[in-house]
């Protein structure tokens, strides 16, 4: 099937979960090459539910996923990440036993023995996080709770990916590196390279982002312009609680308690 | 006191453990999976070994060749069949998994072998004279392809990119699945060159031991002493282990007597996991 | 006629002893043909009852208790095995029951004074009463002996050490390995320093096995080299040439010259095809004298039977059975000193059943 | 409540087998019960507190041979069992606080090695134990050893349903699945470990004098047999770890289908009880009794069922 | 000005293999106070609260609580002394259901209480619907407000809480904040690593900067806010 959209990753109607209980419902995302999206919600929305359907981790009960407009349903995540698609995931996962260096080599694992190009990819990576050029030799699993958030960005990063999806790659950064990983990404989506980023800083992320996608109880209820996302009211009042005073207000809408509760729990 | 003797078997001995110590660890190593089957693996090798060099009349060799490719084949059977469905289960569930498959092969190869006992008569009878000493040529050969693979193993495991690829899989397979790496074709090819060592380890004992279904028990629980003072998952440390409970055993056995040599090795295993519960060489990150 | 004599037996067909205790039935297998073929015992025909017992002592008394209680047999058997007899013959004697004990060789079993045992295998003084004459003829002075640490290997020790003492036969040391040793080099080492003149090993055919294959590789050997595993076929197959001079304590040999050996052997050949190894001849011959005991106690009473056995006395195809009247222990059967001459075993003492004299010492490995 | 109304139902049937049951059954009987204190024993230490253990046979191996000793020197075998019971007891004292320093996999391989020195030494030490020879006592009437085992094996399964039911429980659970973050929250994990560890030894040691008293003949390779220590371990798995059930279904299942085995098919059986494990653990991976659990059978007590109802309650209070 | 310290931490050094992780920190949290400690990356803020909890003993120097030193105490005895912590990293138990998690580690009450109180606490924290997930089936924000509430089972009279708001969602946030101010005025100090600095320069009484080990500025949040190092090294 033609796909006539410059879209890079298309989620289309995607049902999924866990054992026997769907975690998502119905989510269609698309993003496009180049450029930042973000994806945010309440815990326990499903966002990174969705985002491991995407790259391959769970299975897709319903829907369909396409790269380049190639339908990879049921492709598995090592031919994903050769089509491009590099992921992530939540809560600075390493491999503890390894050396930040060999953590960096198994990222480029699909660019086969080019030590070359490794090298240069390094080099390029450790500019940004000078942390991790400093601590080649360590142990990963010994580093700080940044330092390895850090390294897990920089892993991914190794293959050159046409896109990368991060959950929550502020995570236990200091307020600096926020900084410095924001700024980056926006640069490399400038570059061409599609970003989309799972996020609880949700203001942040939607004044990078271009797109967003507001997901609540494992449905996708908000989609668009992430300038507008951030000026709706409804997104403000649900998820951004930037202002103490409004917590009052939030606490008010019963309607939507509610229904955060049933989206936590799925019973 | 014969030291220069006793030495000398005590290395040979050692280089015997190391044998068997390599598949089992590289199994360990990669998967979390105690392979209470490697032993029985090992059997069959050599079981295998004296039919090929015995019932057939082919050479030696050719059972150095053939016989790794069937265990390894036996090896790759149980990953497909049961061991990938529960490796990320309970250590204890892989561990009964490995103890049901034992069971099995041990059987089977009764009712194929039977339950007597089997040699090699003519096969590195011989021994090589050095420095004065009769060095046994078959237990010489055994060692000298236990460093050979020992040190193989670990170069493979530290250096290359596939080695690293394996050695990712058993710390966080899903980001290893992220990475790029197919964790069910990385435990595959770890289970099936482990069993293959087992297979390797058993054509190369077949010509010193007595093979039945049972030989792989009378090694296993002493190959696992090896591991664990060596540092599970720690090539060199289990190199090193080997020799020197082989040494230990040997000088032990000599001045106190077979009982208490080969307690002693229970005892220094004990030791090592109280002081150093990784094992002598093992290293960890923070937890 | 229509009511078998039921004979109640617990027999290896799993684990670790079934290969042997599958020898040991054909030969209780093969008597019970012939009896029957003979007319039975006091008229009837007999037919046994056996289970498995996997090999485990626990299990064998299990079935002890299931042969006597549930099937309520007429005659027990002993199992094959020392541990499965030791536990099999505390139930049959605790039921007042007469226990064959022919394929367990612990004297333990028979020092417990239970008053309804009797031994129809050789005692344990039996496998190690040649080693003294032979080395009185051949002049050896000094034996070292090494044993797995069985129950058979510990009574051993302590027979040869009576018999050492009435002979000019010194012990240079003595020591036992744990089950599941396979490397000897310790062993070697340390009789290469003592230089014993006769190095004698209890144990399994296995343990035979690389002792020879592990001195050959290390250019060791004594004057004599005796293990009780070298009577066995396994050993001669699995050591080829090496098995060469080897001695072997062996019990019942095919060539032997008892009354009925000729015809049991030929018997034996034409059923199985085979000759019948040592343990055939155990069951064999145990079943013999429960046979003939029957007969001559005309009666399947326990208590009867246990009168007649006392003082029983008949020609086996092992030689000449007979108890002592209070520990009814085997006093008649006496062992064999074999020798392995062109791969077939020598009898080469007691001197009145020999076949060949022995060559001592064996010949160094590089001048054979 | 209505599931020990259940166990004591069955315990009283039980109680009544002796009066019509061969000798053959009690036996049978007897040897279960053996493995159902053992199960109920491994799963306090291996199911709930996590601790992989593969040397309860130490236990039952000591207190084999204690027990022997104290008879052959003219203790009544009942006495025997309790000293024997206590000599375990004694064993874990001494060896927990060293053993139980090390986590996980590292523990269950060195209990594995003490198994393996303790039966070095009976062999070693023939002067007490005879070595290999072993020691020959008077067997025990069937029926007065079935009555004991029974009633071992009684009081360890309702020992288990307390503690499942208990906060005890819990914190055992904890251990678990994280021992430092159980630490770390207050909860007393040495003691508590240890003390399980203690309390986990007594039945190995006891049953052991039984099982001697039952052979009337003890060597050190049937006292410290790895067999012992697999089958039991098998046993939990199968039933299911960490459960109340678990260990007596899986020790009754276990012993049934190798008894049933064993009679029909002696030369293939082990290779079947191999398949059999090997089916269980793959479509039953929690035990059967997760899985009648799943798969509704009420009257199967859900674990820690009290906590349950408690919240329950209280969510109906508010 | 004497002020009344709950818990002192004086000069404490702490290094792996060679590289050092705390060089010489001393800090003073004050009863019933919100202190916060922030700090760049591998700064060693989450090593000093392992020490201050007991879990990793330091090389040299103390800590005080309640006057007495607890530096070679374990960490069960020293949250029996009243501290409840989290971790960076969750650690939940992952096969009991989030009820058994909060109830096993309860002491000091009833079973029927200490339901009743986990039952309150996953209300409070919108997650009644979790109570019998079990540990592993939950978010990562999910596994956080658990850990949270787990401390709180524990009614500590000092929390150590390291980022307890990473990766929770702001209203979240917002809410815990509230309770946890609340809990202040009864009495509970507050010991908290975070960097989420809405938070942090909202809530802090008192406001610690890490930096390689040791401390490099401490104060009120407007005085942080203001120091130049501070805004080099970490802003
Ligand atoms: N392994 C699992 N098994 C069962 N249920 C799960 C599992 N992982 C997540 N869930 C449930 O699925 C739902 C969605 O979870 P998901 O991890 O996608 O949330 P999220 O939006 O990423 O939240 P957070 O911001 O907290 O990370 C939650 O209700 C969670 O409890
Ligand atoms: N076991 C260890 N071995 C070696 N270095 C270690 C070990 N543990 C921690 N470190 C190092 O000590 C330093 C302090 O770590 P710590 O976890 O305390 O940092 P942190 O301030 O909590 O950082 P973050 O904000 O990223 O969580 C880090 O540089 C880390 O790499
Ligand atoms: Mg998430
Ligand atoms: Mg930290």
């Amino acid at each position: 099937m033609e796909v006539e959209s410059t879209a890079f990753l298309e989620l289309k109607q995607v049902t999924t979960g866990y054992g026997d209980v769907p975690a998502v419902r119905n989510a269609s995302m698309v993003f496009d090459r180049g450029g930042v999206s973000a994806v945010i919600g309440s815990n326990g929305a499903g966002k990174s539910t969705v985002i491991k359907a995407a790259v391959g981790l769970l299975p897709v009960w319903n829907g369909q996923i396409f790269i380049e407009g190639v339908d990879v349903t049921t492709e598995a995540p090592h031919k994903r990440l050769a089509r491009g698609v590099a992921f992530v995931p939540q809560g600075r996962i390493v491999m503890p036993e390894m050396t930040v260096r060999e953590n960096l080599d198994i990222g480029a694992y699909i660019l086969g023995n080019d030590r070359r190009r490794i090298a240069a990819t390094i080099e390029r990576l450790v500019a940004t996080f000078p942390v991790i050029g400093q601590r080649m030799d360590q142990l990963a699993g010994t580093m700080s709770g940044g330092e390895q958030q850090m390294l897990a960005i920089a892993r991914a990063l190794m293959t050159d990916p046409t896109a990368i999806i991060l959950d929550e790659p502020s995570l236990g950064l200091s307020p600096k590196f926020v900084d410095a990983v924001f700024e980056k990404l926006v640069e490399l989506a400038g570059q061409g390279l599609t970003v989309i980023m799972v996020e609880q800083k949700a203001s942040r992320a939607l004044t990078v982002a271009e797109r967003g996608y507001v997901m609540h109880t494992g449905r996708v209820i908000y989609t668009g312009e992430a300038a507008s996302l951030l000026e709706n009211p409804n997104v403000q009042q649900l998820f951004l609680g930037e202002v103490p005073e409004e917590v009052e207000r939030m606490l008010n809408l019963n309607d939507f308690d509610e229904a955060a509760h049933a989206g936590m729990a799925h019973t | 006191m014969p030291v220069f003797e006793l030495l000398v078997s005590g290395i040979l001995l050692g280089g015997v453990y190391a044998l068997i110590a390599c598949g089992l660890n590289l199994i360990f190593g990669v998967m979390r999976v105690i392979n209470f089957a490697h032993g029985d693996l090992l059997a069959v090798g050599a079981l295998t070994t004296v039919s090929v060099v015995v019932g057939y009349h082919m050479p030696y060799i050719v059972a150095l060749i053939v016989v790794p490719i069937l265990t390894a084949a036996l090896g790759l059977a149980m990953q497909l069949l049961v061991i990938r469905r529960i490796i990320d289960g309970p250590m204890v569930m892989s561990l009964l998994a490995t103890f049901a498959i034992s069971m099995i092969v041990v059987n089977v190869s009764i009712l194929i072998w039977g339950g007597g006992f089997h040699g090699l008569p003519d096969v590195l009878s011989g021994s090589l004279p050095i420095l004065g000493l009769h060095i046994p040529a078959a237990k010489l050969l055994a060692f000298l392809v236990a460093m050979g693979a020992t040190a193989g193993v670990w170069w493979f495991l530290q250096s290359t990119r596939y080695g690293k690829a394996i050695r990712s899989v058993s710390q966080a397979p899903e980001l290893a699945v992220i990475s790029g790496i197919s964790i069910s074709q990385v435990r595959n090819v770890t289970f099936a060159l482990g069993s293959a060592m087992a297979g390797l380890a058993g054509v190369l004992l077949a010509p010193t031991f007595a093979s039945d279904a049972q030989l792989g028990t009378r090694f296993g629980v002493k190959a696992f002493a090896v591991i664990i003072v060596g540092g599970m998952g720690s090539y060199p440390g289990a190199m090193a282990a080997a020799l020197f409970m082989g040494i230990l055993e040997v000088f032990a056995g000599y001045l106190y007597g077979q009982e208490f040599g080969a307690a002693t090795l229970f005892l220094v295993m004990l030791i090592v996991l109280v002081v150093r519960p990784r094992g002598l060489f093992g290293v960890g990150a923070r937890t | 006629a229509d009511n078998p004599i039921r004979i109640g037996v617990a027999l290896s067909r799993s684990g670790n002893l079934a290969d042997s205790a599958k020898l040991y039935w054909s030969g209780l297998e093969l008597w019970s043909e012939q009896v029957n073929a003979h007319g039975g015992l006091l008229g009837r025909k007999v037919k046994l009852i056996s289970y498995d017992d996997r090999s485990d002592p626990a299990t064998a008394a299990r079935l002890y208790e299931k042969l006597i209680s549930d099937d309520k047999v007429d005659l027990l058997f002993g199992p094959w095995g020392s541990a499965s007899s030791a536990t099999a013959a505390a139930v049959a004697n605790k039921h007042h029951r007469i226990f064959f004990n022919s394929g367990g060789a612990s004297e333990q079993i028979e020092e417990r004074g239970f008053k309804y045992l009797f031994q129809t295998a050789p005692a344990i003084s039996a496998y190690v009463a040649n080693i003294g004459p032979l080395a009185a003829k051949y002049h050896l002075k000094t034996l070292v002996f090494f044993g797995r640490d069985y129950p058979a290997a510990r009574d051993m020790l302590k027979d040869m050490k009576a018999v050492a003492k009435k002979q000019d036969l010194k012990i240079l040391d003595s020591e036992f390995f744990p089950a599941g040793t396979t490397d000897f080099s310790s062993l070697i080492a340390k009789a290469r320093q003592l230089n014993p003149d006769i190095w004698l090993s209890i144990g399994y055919p296995n343990e035979a096995i690389e002792m020879v294959r592990q001195m050959k590789a290390s250019n060791y050997l004594p004057k004599v080299f005796i293990h009780n595993g070298a009577s066995i076929t396994d050993f001669m197959t699995a050591s080829g040439k090496n098995a060469e001079y080897v001695f072997g304590i062996s019990l019942y040999e095919p060539t032997l010259k008892t009354k009925g050996n000729a015809e049991f052997v030929k018997a034996y050949q034409q059923k199985y095809n085979r000759s019948p190894a040592y343990y055939s001849a155990f069951a064999y011959a145990g079943a013999t004298v429960m046979g003939r005991a029957v007969e001559q106690a005309k009666s399947l009473d326990q208590d009867k039977l246990r009168e007649v056995l006392k003082t029983f006395q008949t020609d086996t195809v092992m030689g000449h059975h007979k108890v002592d009247p209070v520990t009814h222990k085997q006093v008649g059967v006496t062992g064999l000193l074999v020798q392995i001459r062109n791969g077939k075993r020598e009898i080469v003492m007691p001197e009145d059943l020999k076949t060949m004299d022995p060559v001592i010492p064996m010949p160094a490995w590089d001048k054979r | 409540m209505k599931f020990i109304v259940y166990v004591l139902i069955g315990a009283a049937l039980l109680a009544l087998l002796p009066l019509f049951a061969g000798s053959y059954t009690m036996s049978f009987m007897v040897q279960m019960f053996i493995f159902i204190a053992l199960a109920y024993s491994w799963n306090l230490i291996g199911g709930y507190a996590g601790y992989a253990h593969f040397g309860q046979v130490t236990f039952f191996g000591i207190g084999a041979y204690v027990g022997t000793l104290c008879i052959i020197a003219g203790v009544h075998w009942l006495l025997a069992a309790l000293i024997a019971g206590l000599s375990g007891v004694l064993c874990a004292v001494i060896l927990g606080g060293v053993m139980l320093r090390l986590s996980g996999i590292f523990f269950g391989i060195g209990m594995f090695g003490i198994a393996r020195v303790c039966e070095f030494m009976a062999l070693g030490m023939g002067g007490i134990t005879q070595g290999g020879t072993g020691l020959y006592l008077d067997v025990v009437d069937l029926g007065k050893l079935y009555y004991v085992l029974g009633a071992i094996a009684l009081v360890m399964l309702l020992i288990t349903f307390r503690l499942d039911n208990s906060r005890l429980g819990l914190q055992l659970l904890s251990i678990r699945e994280d021992e430092m973050a159980a630490n770390a929250l207050g909860v007393r994990t040495t003691r508590l470990k240890i003390g399980t560890f203690v309390v986990s030894a007594f039945a190995p040691g006891a049953v052991g004098s039984l099982y001697a008293c039952y052979l009337g003949f003890i060597d050190p390779p049937s006292a410290f047999a790895l067999m012992t220590e697999l089958t039991t371990i098998a046993m939990v798995l199968l039933g299911g770890m960490g459960t109340v059930l678990g260990p007596l279904a899986g020790a009754v299942l276990l012993s049934v289908v190798n008894d049933f085995l064993w009679a029909r098919f002696p030369e293939i059986y082990l290779t079947l009880v191999g398949v059999i494990i090997l089916i269980t653990i793959l479509y039953m991976p929690r035990g059967v009794i997760n899985y009648a659990q799943k798969h509704t059978w009420a009257w199967v007590p859900v674990a820690r069922g009290h906590l349950r109802r408690l919240a329950d309650r209280a969510k109906g209070g508010v | 000005m004497a002020r009344d310290n709950i818990l002192l931490v004086d000069s404490v050094h702490k290094s792996y293999g060679g590289r050092v992780a705390l060089n010489g920190a001393s800090l003073e949290v004050a009863k019933s106070s919100i202190t916060g400690v922030i700090g760049p990356n591998g700064s060693g803020k989450s090593t000093l609260f392992n020490i201050v909890a007991g879990s990793l003993r330091p090389d040299a120097g103390h800590i005080l609580l309640n006057g007495r030193d607890v530096s070679q105490a374990s960490p069960a005895d020293i949250c029996r002394q009243g501290v409840g912590r989290t971790f960076q990293i969750s650690r939940l138990f992952s096969e009991l259901t989030v009820l058994e998690n909060l109830v096993a580690i309860a002491h000091g009450l009833s079973d029927h209480e200490a339901v009743e109180r986990a039952m309150g606490l996953l209300e409070f924290l919108e997650i009644t619907g979790l109570r019998d997930k079990w540990g592993r089936e939950l978010s990562y924000g999910q596994c956080k407000l658990v850990e949270i509430a787990r401390a709180l089972m524990l009614q500590p009279t000092v929390m150590l809480l390291d980022e307890p708001f990473a990766g929770i969602n702001p209203r979240l946030q917002n809410r815990i904040v509230d309770h946890l101010q609340g809990l202040r005025e009864r009495g509970l100090t507050l010991f908290f690593i975070d960097h989420e600095m809405r938070i942090v320069l909202g809530i802090c009484d008192e406001l610690y900067v890490l930096a390689e080990g040791q401390v490099i500025a401490n104060g009120d949040p407007a005085e942080i806010r203001a120091s130049q190092a501070v805004r080099e090294a970490y802003f």
